[in-house]
């Protein structure tokens, strides 16, 4: 159909079409961006809502293209000259981003009127972010990787500073932004010198010279250090995570639901696509420093998170931490590492936006309310908004029967498998931990507010982040009961990991 | 005897006690007093109807053929070369001997306690209990199976347990029910580790007892190590119930019970039960001389220390008491030197009278308000002259006086004495001591309460019981006139000479045990008259020392050591010791795990990795500074380390 | 029963079905949802009645390798259904002799505590809900013979557990929850580590692939390597390890002493109904854990680790009767004396012989019985006194003839008395104990006597002596109550009287798993070399 | 010829810059010119690049320093933008005390 279609099209001076149905998901999103952009031009600010449809509905129809592109096994491949690859890994990695965006663009036209933010472009710079994470999941040249980041970097700053009112909302936007570009430095650095060792700067390029020439020289080695450092700056992982907390607590709520996640996914995708895949021969010498920052991760979010008393921040570290785990699979080098880690994206996406979620409706006109005490009491006026987060903190804890608990499961294993048991037990010991903030959490939100303390009068839920909520909770429960069906689809994706050249 | 026959026999046994337990808590309430006057010692003489009839199916059965067992139904298989278990009862001279005792003898005290406990609040809750005793008691008696005996022999110290807290108002009362009940648990506790060796040594495919002893006699050789333990444990499962020393500091205190409960359970049957023990297990003791000698030896040194006690006690109960201590003390020397018979016999009598004693005790008691110091007591005889006839005939009795009950069985056992035991014929000698204390006790007490001019005003006031509590006093003191001559002599025409011990020893010779050897007639004539000497010295001095008019014991101890006297005094200092070395002992310890290990270490070990993690938590935290240039430098510093590791170490 | 219905996964479901159901009935019908949850949890129970009469009727014992601790366990009404089937993970559930009448003791608590739950709670059809689906998950960790589903459900059920803890209860919940929770988590965790591990190393010697089925693992000959060297001393060997995981999780959950401090706080904190099934069958779970899964997998390194674990037991049974001594709330009493009873179950299963841990199954389900009732009878005392404090109950005997006797037979029970269905138990125990080493049934002897003093005295403390200020008016427990008590003290003497209908299920179970362990030199086969 | 020579040079004063850059990023404490030491940072890249295509002999290089440019600019843009927001908010010009939000 469409492709035979675009298949029969031929334009001189355009790239081979199939390339062009390889980019189709990123071509439909980015005219979802452009057509947004000039849309809020023209729409008067009562019908702000319809724009928010309208996103939905392009992040809608590109999840169906991504999905159809999944079984359409035939044209999957590498497109412009190897710098692009349309695999399942991109594939799957997309159909996370894109439900994350969308779940996070059905909470925020109720969370943006609260506060008084909701601008149009605030949902084009959504769907632009959402297109950078896409370029960055399919990247298989270190210049397309480069450009994923900032697409998605950029958009973000911007949308961290969208409460422009607020001094916390610049505070984070531009402490992100400076660092942002600080670590963007080291990721470029590296990208030189693995270049310049290389001699390529398409994946596959430099993994053939990599086999050709066992790549142990010390430049490339820095490079690639360089590079695993501005990676690590983007999955928060310690200790390049200090941006963290304060961003995700100074941006508006719907932003960090949105980055929180996604950023991590697309990020990981790109770090398993350079690392696992690209410079598999040299793991033995760079798997020790991920290994350290794994656990440097989970010790240090762990902790971090156990004294905190605003939600948003304990969930920043909680993110943290999650990033160590997820990195296990980065650290050892095998398809169920692959697995796992893409098992663990897919659950951190439902679980963590879910949490994200519940704060957003906690917000107030004047700002978010996500101090311990505001929560308190939770369950009293919204018994099941509580339940669902109950939920979604059992599952960041990682108890069965949840999507978290799988997570864990599957990169433990792997370490287990790899004889790395030492990454296993740092991995429970730091878990235990967790379950005390967590669980303190559900503590508060079953505890009846004190006398004297005004307790917070609740908006009412809306339909779309009902919605949300319910979407959320059946993705926790579904990975965490009928494992199966996203575990196949990670194993599928993983094969992909390395993209082929279409020649060999 | 047919085995439906036993079987039915048991089941009624069983039956009509726990009805009546049942139906006196259950109904009691609702249908009042009357119901459980009627109830209460109906289903006891119900019971001794059963035991009658029993007696009598095992009268006309050939002597060989006297022995059943019933198995009711199965209880539990243990996985230990297919061990069964089965709930067993057993129809034998022995178990009927001790059903007609606990039925008849209850019966009575039933009967008495009707008028007794006239004015409790609760009757329903006496009846009940001493129903549910009298159930325990024959499950005790009739049980054929080790573990089931166990159960009999643990429910039985249950009752107790529960008459003798029965006044729960009274903090000693409570103490004292407690008290008795653990000490019963040291005995169980004694038989379940004798079960265990047992079952894990003679590999028995039930623990039904004949099976046991059948095993027993084949696998252990005679005065073996095993099964000289075994008996050991036994033995001491048997002093815990019968109060014998070291374990017997618990019956003393049970005279907190009703004086009903004193007179069956602490006198006639409970307190026995250790004998029936021993006498059941003969095989076994048997076949372990060491243990036997244990045992004599215990009994004998028993029935010295109780008597002396007695000798200066001032609560009549408690008097009474110790000389139920000191006279089961002969019968476990019976025992213990295998005059199974003879043990029997001196507990058959011995029922009779030491329940009479009980009750009368109990008139006076009642007579004088719940009055029970004898230094308040005295010349009562005038006011209570029935009382006080019965009192004597039970007196002299007790202090084997001859032709009275007492005489016969004590005499009996003693004179075996003679011949057998550990270093005979001493502990006969110190048996013909225990005899002239015991007729010194009995009398002081006889004269203390019932002769003289009364001190007190409530004494004169004292007047004689009602008939409901007369009747069964006189029935026993009756009893105990011509018990002795009967169970001796046999009904004339029914049976032969030694009615008892023609009954009783084809038990105890049946599986291949022998009967001792009786000692030729000029020596049993010798002991006997020896013995009787010493009751009589006994009593006369009680009568020399009454009529010179110095009855108290101050006096009387003036005469004797005063080690000896103080010892008395306070009861050779057993509550004092165990105090100090059983009970005070885990009580600090308690309090010392409660205070410091458990907050300390058991928990503290948990708080600590708390708090280790929360201050770590606060460091973490402050390494947050929130000024981007700390950020920026942390993250330097880490990429430059990673740049040194890569470029230097790791290549 | 018809064998082609899945019998087992329908006792699963049905208390899930029931929690569904609930969400239905509207709030404020508060005798509906009680009715509908006591409907459910009888559901369950009939079926499990049902169940326990077709066991064992038509028995099969595969013989899988020709030496016997190759034999399998056998499991009946078995389901097999692929889960995972990537990794080899199967929804595999079965019953057996050990688990048959742990499951009825489950049903039958959790009928109690349907029963016993207050009308008036506040928030009832969320109580109810939690209620029913912690039934789902204990059903499910005694029904599944794959580990990983072993585990999926012995850590699920803290989270409703966690909901009922932190929302009802007494004042200091919120830390007691967190401690129980935290301190399991960190236990099962080890666990979770040691299952992959064996998982990681069941190579294909049975089915091929790696997988995590009790039958398969079981038989699989597992990592036999050299002790772990660690800064140039021996440590264990894995296999050892790996045991050491799993006996710490079930310890802590048991609990053995040593790692018992989180449930005097949970007990103490949690209302008596919510304890009917949270002392009834959850503590019996870690027990469980020891026999399903040490005597299976383990049977080298539970020998050799048997004298620690026995004195583990030991020290359990004595510290807690000591520390129960000690106590003056009379729930905190109940609570160590629990303790001192686990103590006792795990001496039987530490035994290592059928009779041991024929007794130790027995005792769980007595245990089961009797620490509900006691549960129950202490918070009825409580309501109505309005103190916990034993120094200040004394008389109620006279106020509450009912209460008195029906708390006479539990304390009875409750420390053993011959005749009642603890003594059964406790007997079978010691003997296994005495046959394993006679000094360790002469030390559960001193915790017999411990027993005997501190519930004497619990009983008479509250029921005799002149009635104390605070019990004075006191009015005796009402129709209602007695329902709930009378069953469960007509059940203590019913045992007591007749237990052969559970000795002869509970005998082939623990018959199945002593052979299995029977290996024969204890140390040498996990020391051996390659 | 003279490459060779050059070659290394050139890398070393990348190196040189991106240090720099690095550093005043660190010790700057008024936001412009912190953004233009993360600026000088990614010349520094650019440097590197363009010095690594010559070598090479392949044009990757300097593809990819022009992109880098290109994406440096935009990115200046929004900081600025950020900067000149705070500063209109009435905020110093002082990083330092951008930390409302810290532990």
């Amino acid at each position: 159909m469409t492709h035979t279609l675009l298949a029969s099209i031929r334009m001189p001076g355009l790239p081979p079409t199939d390339d062009l149905l390889r980019m189709l998901p990123v071509l439909i999103l980015s005219g979802g961006f452009v057509v947004l952009l000039l849309l809020d031009l023209v729409t008067p600010p009562s019908a702000r809502t319809a724009l928010a449809a309208l996103s939905g509905l392009f992040l809608a129809v590109t999840l169906g293209a991504v999905i159809w592109g999944w079984f359409d096994t035939a044209h999957q491949g590498l497109a412009y000259y190897g710098s692009y690859a349309y695999d399942r890994f991109s594939l799957f990695v997309d159909g996370i981003i894109l439900a994350s965006a969308l779940v996070v663009v059905l909470i925020s036209p109720g969370y943006l009127n609260r506060r008084g933010l909701h601008y149009g472009e605030y949902y084009a710079l959504i769907l632009g972010a959402t297109v950078g994470m896409m370029l960055l999941a399919a990247a298989s040249s270190l210049l397309v990787i480069f450009l994923g980041i900032e697409l998605l970097s950029v958009s973000l700053y911007i949308l961290c500073g969208f409460a422009h009112t607020e001094e916390r909302s610049q505070e984070s936007a531009l402490k992100y932004l400076m660092l942002g570009g600080f670590a963007s430095g080291f990721l470029l650095y590296g990208m030189a010198l693995v270049y310049g060792e290389t001699g390529h700067t398409t994946l596959t390029g430099i993994r053939a010279s990599l086999d050709a020439v066992h790549g142990t020289d010390s430049l490339f080695l820095i490079g690639v250090g360089l590079m695993f450092v501005g990676f690590a700056f983007k999955v928060s992982a310690a200790p390049f995570h200090t941006w963290t907390p304060d961003v995700y607590q100074g941006a508006p709520t719907s932003v960090t639901t949105f980055m929180s996640v996604t950023t991590k996914v697309a990020a990981f995708a790109a770090l398993i696509r350079v690392f696992s895949a690209t410079f598999e021969g040299s793991y033995a010498k760079w798997n020790g420093i991920v290994a350290f920052v794994a656990i440097v991760s989970m010790v240090i979010g762990n902790l971090a998170a156990l004294g905190q008393t605003s939600v948003k921040r304990m969930l920043a570290y909680s993110g943290v931490a999650q990033a160590g785990y997820i990195l296990i699979g980065v650290a050892v080098q095998s398809p169920l590492g692959t697995v796992g880690a893409l098992y663990y994206l897919a659950a951190y996406a439902a679980m963590n936006i879910g949490a994200f979620a519940v704060i957003t409706m906690m917000a107030g006109r004047g700002e978010d309310l996500d101090s311990y005490d505001s929560i308190r009491g939770l369950a009293f006026r919204r018994p099941y908004v509580a339940a669902a987060m109950g939920l979604f903190l059992f599952s960041l804890g990682g108890f069965p029967p949840t999507a978290g608990f799988f997570g864990k499961f599957f990169v433990f294993s792997a370490a287990i498998q790899h004889g790395q048991i030492a990454l296993a037990l740092w991995g429970i010991a730091t878990s235990a931990i967790s379950v005390f903030y967590y669980l303190r959490i559900g503590l508060l939100m079953y505890s009846r507010p004190r006398e004297g303390e005004a307790s917070y009068e609740w908006a009412r839920t809306t339909v779309s982040g009902a919605v949300a909520l319910v979407a959320t909770t059946a993705g926790t429960l579904v990975l965490g009961i009928f494992t199966y069906l996203i575990y196949s689809a990670a194993t599928m994706a993983q094969v992909g990991t390395f993209p082929v050249p279409p020649n060999s | 005897m047919s085995t439906t026959l036993a079987g039915t026999l048991a089941v009624l046994l069983f039956a009509f006690p726990l009805a009546g337990a049942l139906g006196n808590a259950l109904l009691g309430p609702r249908l009042g007093r009357r119901f459980c006057n009627i109830v209460g010692p109906g289903v006891v003489l119900a019971g001794f109807v059963c035991a009658v009839v029993a007696l009598v199916a095992l009268l006309g059965a050939h002597e060989d053929a006297r022995s059943t067992t019933v198995t009711l139904w199965s209880w539990l298989d243990l996985g230990l070369h297919g061990l069964k278990v089965n709930v067993d009862i057993t129809i034998d001279p022995l178990s009927v001997l001790m059903c007609l005792v606990i039925t008849g003898v209850g019966f009575l005290i039933h009967w008495y306690s009707v008028g007794y406990m006239g004015h409790d609040e609760s009757p329903w809750r006496f009846f009940s209990y001493m129903n549910l005793f009298i159930f325990s008691m024959l499950l005790l008696v009739l049980a054929a199976d080790l573990v089931i005996l166990i159960v009999g022999w643990a429910m039985v110290a249950l009752s107790s347990y529960l008459l003798i807290g029965y006044y729960y108002d009274r903090p000693s009362a409570v103490q004292a029910a407690r008290k008795a009940f653990i000490t019963q648990v040291v005995g169980d506790v004694a038989l379940y580790l004798a079960a265990f060796m047992i079952v894990t040594n003679l590999r028995v495919p039930s623990l039904q007892l004949p099976t046991i002893f059948a095993y027993a006699r084949d696998s252990f050789p005679q005065g073996g190590a095993l099964i000289t333990g075994i008996c050991v444990l036994l033995a001491i499962g048997a002093f815990a119930k019968s109060a014998q020393f070291p374990l017997h500091t618990w019956l003393p205190d049970a005279m907190e019970g009703p004086t009903p409960v004193s007179a069956l359970i602490h006198a006639a049957t409970m307190v026995t039960a250790g004998v029936y023990l021993i006498a059941r297990f003969h095989t076994l003791f048997d076949l372990a001389p060491i243990a036997q000698g244990v045992v004599a030896c215990v009994g004998m040194g028993t029935a010295v220390m109780a008597g002396v006690i007695a000798l200066s006690q001032i609560d009549i109960k408690r008097v009474i008491a110790y000389s139920t201590m000191s006279q089961i003390g002969l019968m476990i020397f019976a025992v213990g030197i295998g005059a199974y018979s003879a043990g029997m016999f001196h507990f058959a009598t011995h029922a009779v009278f030491k329940a009479l004693l009980f009750m009368a005790a109990g008139n006076v008691i009642h007579a004088l308000h719940d009055e029970q110091d004898i230094r308040l007591m005295g010349g009562l005889g005038l006011t209570m002259r029935a009382t006080e006839r019965c009192f004597l005939s039970g007196s002299l009795a007790l202090a084997g006086i001859p032709i009275f009950a007492g005489f016969f069985s004590k005499e009996e056992l003693l004179g075996l004495g003679w011949l057998h035991g550990p270093w005979a014929p001493t502990l006969y000698a110190v048996g013909v001591g225990v005899n002239i204390l015991t007729g010194l006790y009995t009398f002081r007490l006889f004269f203390t309460v019932f002769r003289g001019e009364p001190v007190t005003a409530r004494t004169y006031a004292a007047h004689e019981a009602p008939p409901s509590m007369l009747m069964p006093v006189v029935i026993l003191a009756i009893g105990s006139l011509v018990a002795g001559i009967a169970l001796l002599l046999g009904i004339p025409g029914v049976v032969g000479r030694f009615f008892l011990a023609d009954f009783l020893d084809p038990v105890f010779t049946a599986d291949g045990g022998r009967l001792l050897s009786e000692p030729a007639t000029s020596t049993a004539f010798l002991t006997v008259l020896v013995g009787t000497a010493g009751s009589l010295i006994g009593s006369g001095l009680a009568l020399q020392w009454w009529y010179q008019r110095k009855p108290d014991a101050q006096v009387i101890a003036a005469k004797v050591p005063r080690v000896l006297t103080q010892l008395s005094l306070h009861k050779f200092y057993f509550d004092e010791i165990y105090d100090a070395l059983l009970v005070r002992p885990p009580r600090r310890l308690a309090r010392a795990l409660r205070t410091v290990v458990e907050p300390e270490y058991a928990d503290g070990w948990v708080e600590g990795v708390g708090r280790a993690a929360a201050s770590l938590s606060e460091t973490f935290r402050m390494l947050q500074t929130g000024r981007l240039r700390d950020y920026a430098t942390g993250m330097l510093v880490a990429a430059g380390a990673f740049v040194v590791v890569l470029a230097v170490f790791v290549r | 029963m018809s064998h082609n219905i899945p019998w087992l996964t329908v006792v699963l479901v049905i208390p899930l079905g029931t929690a569904i159901l609930l969400q239905l009935v509207p709030r404020d019908q508060r005798a509906a949802i009680k009715g509908l949850t006591v409907l459910g949890t009888l559901a369950t129970a009939s079926i499990v009645a049902g169940l326990l009469v077709a066991f064992n009727q038509h028995p099969s014992i595969p013989a899988v390798g020709p030496r016997p601790q190759d034999q399998a366990i056998a499991f009946q009404f078995e389901e097999i259904h692929s889960w995972i089937a990537a990794i080899g993970a199967t929804y595999h559930l079965g019953l057996d002799g050990l688990s048959a009448w742990l499951l009825a003791l489950d049903a039958f608590v959790f009928l109690l505590g349907a029963v016993a739950v207050a009308a008036s709670t506040e928030r009832l059809k969320f109580y109810c809900g939690l209620l029913l689906v912690t039934q789902a998950a204990t059903i499910g960790v005694l029904l599944s013979v794959d580990m990983l589903l072993f585990y999926f459900f012995w850590e699920g059920m803290l989270v409703p557990l966690y909901f009922l803890l932190a929302n009802y209860g007494g004042r200091d919940r919120g830390r007691a929850t967190l401690k129980f929770i935290g301190y399991t988590v960190a236990g099962s965790l080890l666990m979770l580590l040691a299952i992959i591990y064996l998982y990681v190393h069941s190579q294909a010697s049975v089915v091929g692939h790696p997988s995590f089925d009790l039958q398969v693992l079981m038989l699989a000959p597992g990592p036999a390597q050299a002790p772990v060297t660690f800064l140039g001393l021996q440590l264990l060997t894995p296999i050892q390890f790996a045991f050491v995981a799993f006996a710490l999780a079930f310890a802590i959950k048991v609990p053995l002493v040593p790692f018992h401090s989180w449930l005097p706080d949970s007990y103490a904190n949690c209302p008596p109904a919510t304890l009917t099934f949270f002392a009834g069958i959850v503590s019996k779970l870690g027990a469980f854990g020891f026999i399903r899964y040490g005597l299976t997998l383990f049977p080298g390194p539970i020998h050799d680790f048997q004298w620690i674990l026995e004195g583990l037991a030991i020290l359990s049974i004595l510290y807690a009767a000591m520390l129960a001594l000690a106590q003056s709330d009379i729930k905190r009493i109940v609570a160590y004396s629990s303790i001192s009873h686990l103590g006792f179950i795990a001496l039987g299963i530490f035994a290592l012989n059928v009779n041991g841990i024929n007794g130790a199954i027995i005792q769980m389900v007595n245990h089961g019985i009797i620490i509900a009732a006691l549960f129950l009878v202490v918070g009825y005392v409580e309501a109505r006194v309005g103190t916990r404090d034993r120094r200040e109950i004394a008389g109620l005997e006279r106020r509450m003839p009912w209460l008195y006797a029906l708390f006479l037979v539990i304390t009875l029970a409750g420390l053993g008395m011959p005749g009642m269905n603890s003594f059964v138990g406790e007997f079978t125990i010691l003997l296994g104990a005495f046959q394993a080493n006679p000094l360790l049934a002469i030390l559960g002897f001193l915790g017999v006597l411990l027993a005997a003093w501190y519930m004497l005295r619990l009983h008479q403390g509250l029921m005799h002596e002149p009635l104390s200020k605070a019990a004075d008016g006191v009015r005796d427990i009402g129709a209602a109550e007695r329902l709930v008590l009378l069953p469960l003290a007509a059940l203590m003497i019913l045992i007591g009287v007749y237990p052969k209908p559970i000795g002869d299920i509970t005998r082939s179970g623990a018959q199945q798993y002593v052979t299995r362990a029977s290996v024969p030199p204890p140390s040498l086969s996990s020391l051996s070399n390659p | 010829m003279i490459d060779i020579q050059v070659f290394p040079l050139l890398l070393g004063l990348s190196a040189a810059m991106f240090t720099i850059g690095s550093v005043g990023v660190l010790v700057r404490r008024n936001p412009l010119v912190v953004l233009m030491s993360i600026e000088l940072m990614l010349n520094a890249v650019n440097l590197a690049f363009v010095d690594y295509g010559r070598f090479l002999n392949s044009e990757d290089g300097q593809v990819f320093a022009l992109v880098v440019i290109v994406v440096a600019a935009a990115e200046a843009v929004v900081g600025l933008a950020l900067v000149s927001q705070v500063y209109r908010a009435g905020r110093e010009l002082d990083i330092d005390d951008l930390s409302e939000m810290r532990e």
